[in-house]
């Protein structure tokens, strides 16, 4: 249990994917403009990374490892994490056509968004069991939102702000988020691991 | 006559508070401090608090040179800046440190986001936590003080978090003697930061502020209130290992931290609701990183988390319009 | 090397299977002739064709059976764009620009009152109609500025709104936002104005501004035709707006220009006020 | 001693009242001109109906009401109608106003019909008050006969007199109290028929004693309940009096009757007593004149039509240059361009600051201490809606609730940036009003 606690604080303040592993970089930047949007990017990021690190856990135990075809890891993983995210596109284009437009290019973009890709492959490599793995992925999924909502929070603040010309926009949003995770740093040895 | 007449739209009084009064005030509750500093340091303090003040002032009208914004020292925010970084730093710190520091304080911390107002961190701290990771070193080696005139030359030390984090690791248990020095601890003779280390100089300045109505008892109250509980739970579960709270209350930045660096209003939350939630995170971070952190010290880092929270805790704590049955979230 | 395929077939199949099911299940409609549209258009959101965005816009020529409004920023262009995508006859219509009709600047027009508030011009004017003595004159606190979806309006040193002949759109957000009514739309093609607002009689025009109207009906005696004196104030008969040029230099208080010549001076707008010809805006 | 009754929010600003509490009210001679504006009460302006040489008397009707929520104007002296045209006005622009030349005679007309309000009915009652012109005297000069007609879905069963006066520097509710206690006990008496309410408080600050003292003994022995409230600015906003006194909350966007008060301030009960008995029509009231650029601050009984110069005149003239004229008290009363306004029915006090005491400071950035937000009686967030407002994000403002903003002036007289944190709100609802009416 306690194991389990400490694997979810660290993966959600002391290694967060995109403060201190810099992962997910180009969703954090792309839809953090407003922060219902960072919201509803993180809960799809949230269930695509739990499902993913669930089927691929499967995959990895039970189709690569007994076939001896581990080298095709990343192609399997893409190829599930890809389809998944097809999948929330589909759903959230039905259910929610505003966020599907203030998502934008973003969602499908999350195919490659190395934080889900990452975190199946961390999780491989952390020879997590299956209840760790899925601990894991929540945590970071955690994480990924949570520094996605902070970020956002400032970013709509810092849109009131009259940023000096050569720094408006990008500029100004990476100076944040260095801030930011600047901030998290104070997490550091935490908790080891 | 009538277009040598003013006209506005109303309110045609004020109260007369305006921001540079607001920042002189904060600047003079400091002073204290800064006497103790320069008593228990002496002449590096001095340095320190001269490099930083004139170079966060120097760095803010090159800025506002750069930016082509109107020149805004007479507020004295940016002295004020550069006054609480120098508090912010061990006195053993190097003058170039103390410069790069303004630097960052006033460039980065602020005026790339528009100048006072718009910084949404706290820019003294900021540039202490980046000095702090680029120049670890520097920024942690500690002198004991040395009181004017005492002819003691600075010997290098530890502050007490240090020693009992270091014991504490080695060890697994306090170290010996932690609770005799309370005496020098709140009188400032102790290791640390030369700003943080008098509580008694610093509480004093706190008076003048609550005195003038600059801070309100909701953000010191709670992140005090905080690091004492939860510090003080750790404390009664295990008081071999973790320090009692009193010490988490007079060691460390905590008081310069609670009093004069989280209630930076610019970064702070607006309403008092969102100050208590702003204050409490602060504490609870605060005793984390202290208890189980890598650093040794956590205040400055704690803040900056919640400063980086405020826009959000802002969102969550708006006040109850007059007339509305609950508070309508979106 | 078959167990590869194999596995990696399977996992394949599994998911297009499961996302073939999905793709039934939440498919939406969208016409495809709205997203063209939307490309189209110029994106500002201005609501110049009175509906609620360019989507809005889009949604109602694909719903409805003929172009019920034009786009006036996107112009001719756009419009026969839309037209073809649709299949319907392009929609004429004809290119339009703002122009601010006022001269009276801080050093040219005087103070009513020293204003102290909001820097906004609906804000000011609700302060005893505002602090010009000119009762039309521009106020020169930005509001139509800040206004422009088109950086197309630039306020000068001396507080006057001017608008860039080559940015402005037409779509006609700053006449709505300024609260003196003093920009008007013209036809892109008249060059000449004149630029004042004041329906004050002329002794009292002469009293707070350098350079207003003040109605001495000279314009009208040179070219009948082009020019019209109604209710103290001289204006430019713009279908006959080729003529209008003869009278600028009789104007007393030259507050008749005409853009050809480069106005207004000192503003960064003075090198590309020059007249655009029809068409080219377009592009 | 229990805690005086309040609201949440507000502040105290310094007050300045001293100058003229204690000065007696003195009653301002005829000016060589009265100007009575047409507009004088919210809603539709009257239409003249004299002509220019007429000769009218005290009490006559210049202007008939047009509509329901409208009320005649009365000339309030004899003399001739020297002219009909639009003349300055409170509001900053020329408005059409008729203009009466006294004749010194000042002689009532002759149909003024006293009466006995026991023996008239709440009709009766009624129309009364709207041909007498009675309209709110704290201000907002709404005419009280639509305030006293509430739909019959919206049961009325209190009703609330203010004599709060929260504005700094204004008196003339205090002194109206002290000196005609009796007259506003009598409109009380004519509110409390019309409404056929028994719940009745009297809300005053506690800051008068000596009104409160006074109310108190001449509304000894019957069920209205004197309550002396917390000196803090602004109490005598009609929701947070209220709020104060039943505990009840008006709802966002609702009114007074829809938690079944009605309030009426205590200038308008004495003017409805003499309406009623009397039969005389509204033509004078109580008018502080009083700030640093008045030589003599004092408390006039003053013409509705009197021109603010000839108040000033009575006051020992001007001191040194004015730099600003405001009617009304600071915190809510209008700037003015020109001494040639007239005083009207909603004209409590007359303000004027000498050069100097206006200082002039650009605004500068938020540093968001929050004083506007704890200043705030609404619960709003005045910084955050301003700084949507400047860049025209006005679903922003809509959402944080600029409309429930009252423009008390709390949040601009306590920035530290001098921010016209008001102003901008005014503009935001102005913004949001037209984005709704465009909607429709």
């Amino acid at each position: 249990m306690a194991e389990l606690l400490l694997i979810l604080v660290s993966a959600i303040f002391v290694n967060n994917f995109v403060l201190s592993r810099f992962l997910g970089i180009c969703p954090f930047l792309g839809v953090s403009k407003k922060v219902e949007t960072a919201l509803g990017m993180g809960m799809a990021v949230t269930f695509v990374m739990t499902v993913a690190t669930v089927v691929t856990w499967f995959i990895q135990y039970f189709v690569l490892i007994p076939f001896g075809i581990e080298y095709l890891q990343t192609i399997a993983f893409i190829l599930v994490i890809a389809s998944l995210v097809q999948l929330v596109e589909m759903v959230i284009q039905k259910t929610s056509p505003v966020l599907y437009q203030s998502l934008g290019i973003f969602l499908p973009l999350i195919t490659t968004n190395c934080a889900v890709l990452g975190l199946a492959v961390l999780n491989i490599q952390k020879e997590y069991s299956f209840l760790e793995g899925i601990v894991f992925a929540l945590g970071a999924a955690i994480g990924f939102t949570l520094a996605m909502i902070l970020f956002a929070g400032l970013r709509e603040r810092i849109d009131l702000c009259p940023v000096p010309k050569s720094f408006r926009g990008t500029a100004i949003a990476l100076v944040t988020a260095g801030l930011l995770s600047l901030a998290f740093m104070g997490f550091a040895g935490l908790v080891k691991g | 006559m009538s277009d040598q007449l003013y006209l506005s739209s109303s309110p045609h009084i004020h109260s007369g508070e305006t921001t540079d009064k607001v920042m002189r005030a904060v600047i003079y509750s400091l002073l204290p401090a800064c006497g103790v500093a320069i008593y228990f340091f002496g002449l590096p303090a001095l340095m320190l608090l001269l490099v930083c003040t004139v170079g966060a002032v120097a760095f803010e009208a090159l800025c506002a040179k750069l930016f082509h914004s109107k020149l805004a020292i007479a507020d004295g925010s940016a002295a004020l800046t550069g006054i609480l970084l120098a508090l912010n730093l061990p006195p053993s710190a190097p003058w170039w440190l103390a410069l790069l520091g303004a630097a960052i304080a006033i460039i980065v911390g602020k005026q790339v986001y528009g100048g006072l107002g718009y910084n949404p961190f706290n820019p003294a701290l900021v540039a202490r936590v980046v000095l702090l990771i680029s120049f670890p070193v520097q920024m942690t080696s500690w002198s004991a003080p040395a009181p004017l005139g005492s002819g003691v030359d600075a010997l290098t030390t530890a502050t007490p978090l240090g020693e009992w984090k270091t014991a504490v690791m080695l060890t697994g248990k306090l170290p010996e003697g932690m609770a005799s020095g309370f005496g020098s601890y709140f009188v400032g003779n102790m290791a640390g930061c030369i700003g943080e280390v008098s509580a008694i100089a610093l509480l004093l300045g706190a008076l003048y502020l609550f005195w003038k109505r600059i801070i309100t008892w909701q953000i010191p109250v709670s992140f005090i209130g905080t690091v004492v509980v939860v510090g003080g739970l750790f404390w009664l579960s295990d008081a071999t290992r973790y320090p009692d709270p009193l010490f988490h209350l007079l060691t460390g930045g905590l008081i310069l931290g609670a009093f004069f660096m989280a209630t930076d209003m610019v970064t702070s939350p607006v309403t008092g609701r969102g100050m208590l939630v702003y204050g409490f995170g602060c504490g609870l971070v605060t005793v984390l990183i202290r208890l189980f952190g890598g650093y040794p010290e956590g205040v400055s880092f704690a803040i900056l988390l919640m400063n980086a929270a405020t826009p959000l805790i802002d969102r969550y704590t708006r006040p109850r319009v007059f007339g509305t049955v609950a508070e309508v979230e979106r | 090397m078959f167990a590869a395929i194999a596995s990696l077939g399977a996992i394949g199949l599994l998911a297009a299977l499961a996302l073939g099911f999905a793709a039934k299940k939440f498919a939406v409609e969208v016409d495809p002739r709205e997203l063209a549209i939307l490309e189209i258009l110029p994106g500002a959101n201005c609501g110049a064709c009175g509906y609620p965005g360019c989507s809005g816009y889009a949604k109602m020529v694909v719903n409805g059976d003929k172009i019920a409004a034009t786009c006036p920023p996107g112009g001719a262009m756009v419009m026969g764009k839309i037209a073809n995508i649709m299949g319907f006859a392009p929609v004429e219509i004809d290119p339009q620009v703002a122009v601010v009709m006022c001269q009276g600047d801080n050093q040219k027009s005087k103070e009513k009152y020293h204003y102290l508030g909001l820097a906004d011009c609906q804000a000011a004017q609700k302060v005893a109609d505002g602090p010009k003595q000119c009762p039309g004159g521009c106020l020169g606190l930005g509001t139509c500025e800040r206004t422009c979806p088109f950086g197309a309006i630039e306020m000068t040193e001396e507080g006057l709104a001017v608008i860039s002949r080559k940015k402005c759109t037409g779509c006609g957000k700053c006449v709505e936002a300024c609260p003196r009514d003093v920009i008007h739309m013209t036809p892109l093609d008249a060059t000449t104005h004149v630029l004042c607002n004041s329906h004050d009689r002329g002794v009292l025009v002469r009293k707070y501004c350098d350079i207003g109207c003040i109605a001495c009906q000279i314009c009208t005696k040179q070219v009948p035709d082009a020019y019209r004196v109604e209710d103290s104030l001289a204006t430019v008969v713009y279908e006959y707006y080729d003529e209008a040029p003869e009278a600028v230099d009789k104007c007393p208080t030259k507050c008749i220009r005409d853009f050809t010549e480069g106005y207004p001076e000192g503003s960064s707008f003075a090198d590309i006020s020059v007249p655009v010809k029809r068409g080219r805006r377009a592009a | 001693m229990a805690r005086l009754k309040t609201f949440p929010g507000g502040l105290h600003p310094p007050d300045n009242k001293a100058w003229t509490a204690a000065k007696a009210i003195e009653i301002c001679p005829l000016p060589e001109e009265l100007i009575i504006p047409l507009s004088q009460h919210i809603g539709a302006p009257a239409e003249a109906c004299v002509a220019v040489g007429d000769k009218v008397k005290k009490g006559q009707v210049v202007g008939r009401a047009k509509g329901f929520v409208s009320v005649p104007v009365h000339a309030s002296t004899s003399g001739e109608v020297t002219a009909i045209e639009p003349r300055p006005h409170a509001s900053g622009r020329n408005l059409p106003a008729v203009v009466i030349a006294p004749d010194g005679e000042d002689e009532w007309v002759d149909d003024l019909a006293a009466a006995d309000p026991e023996a008239l009915s709440v009709e009766e009652i009624k129309d009364r008050l709207r041909d007498a012109g009675i309209v709110g005297m704290g201000g907002a000069t709404f005419p009280a006969h639509v305030k006293l007609s509430p739909p019959g879905e919206k049961p009325i069963d209190t009703l609330i007199l203010n004599g709060v006066e929260c504005e700094p520097y204004l008196t003339a509710d205090h002194r109206l109290m002290l000196e005609t206690p009796g007259k506003v006990r009598q409109g009380i008496e004519i509110l409390r028929k019309v409404l056929a309410v028994d719940n009745i408080y009297l809300g005053i600050e506690a800051n008068k004693p000596d009104a409160i003292a006074q109310m108190r003994e001449e509304c000894a022995g019957s069920d209205i309940k004197v309550e002396a409230l917390e000196v803090k600015y602004p109490q005598g906003a009609e929701k947070q009096l209220i709020l104060a006194l039943t505990g009840r909350e008006v709802p966002s966007g609702g009114l007074p009757m829809d938690v079944g008060v009605v309030v009426q301030n205590v200038g308008t009960a004495a003017a409805i007593a003499d309406a009623v008995t009397l039969g005389q029509p509204l033509i004078e009231r109580i008018c502080t004149v009083t700030g640093s650029g008045v030589n003599e601050p004092k408390n006039l009984r003053v013409r509705v039509g009197t021109p603010l110069a000839h108040l000033v005149e009575q006051c020992g003239g001007l001191d040194g240059e004015p730099s600003k004229l405001i009617m009304g008290g600071p915190m809510m009363g209008m700037a003015q361009l020109t001494l040639d306004v007239p005083a009207t029915r909603g004209t409590s006090g007359l303000l004027i600051f000498r050069r100097g005491d206006i200082k002039v400071r650009e605004p500068g950035p938020c540093i968001r201490c929050g004083r506007c937000v704890s200043a705030c009686p609404a619960g709003l967030l005045p910084t955050t809606i301003a700084a949507y407002a400047r860049l025209s994000m006005f679903d922003e403002t809509e959402e944080f609730k600029a409309m429930d903003c009252i423009e008390c002036g709390c949040c601009s007289f306590s920035c530290p940036s001098l921010i016209p944190l008001v102003q901008t709100l005014r503009y935001a609802k102005g913004a949001i009003l037209e984005k709704r009416r465009k909607m429709q």
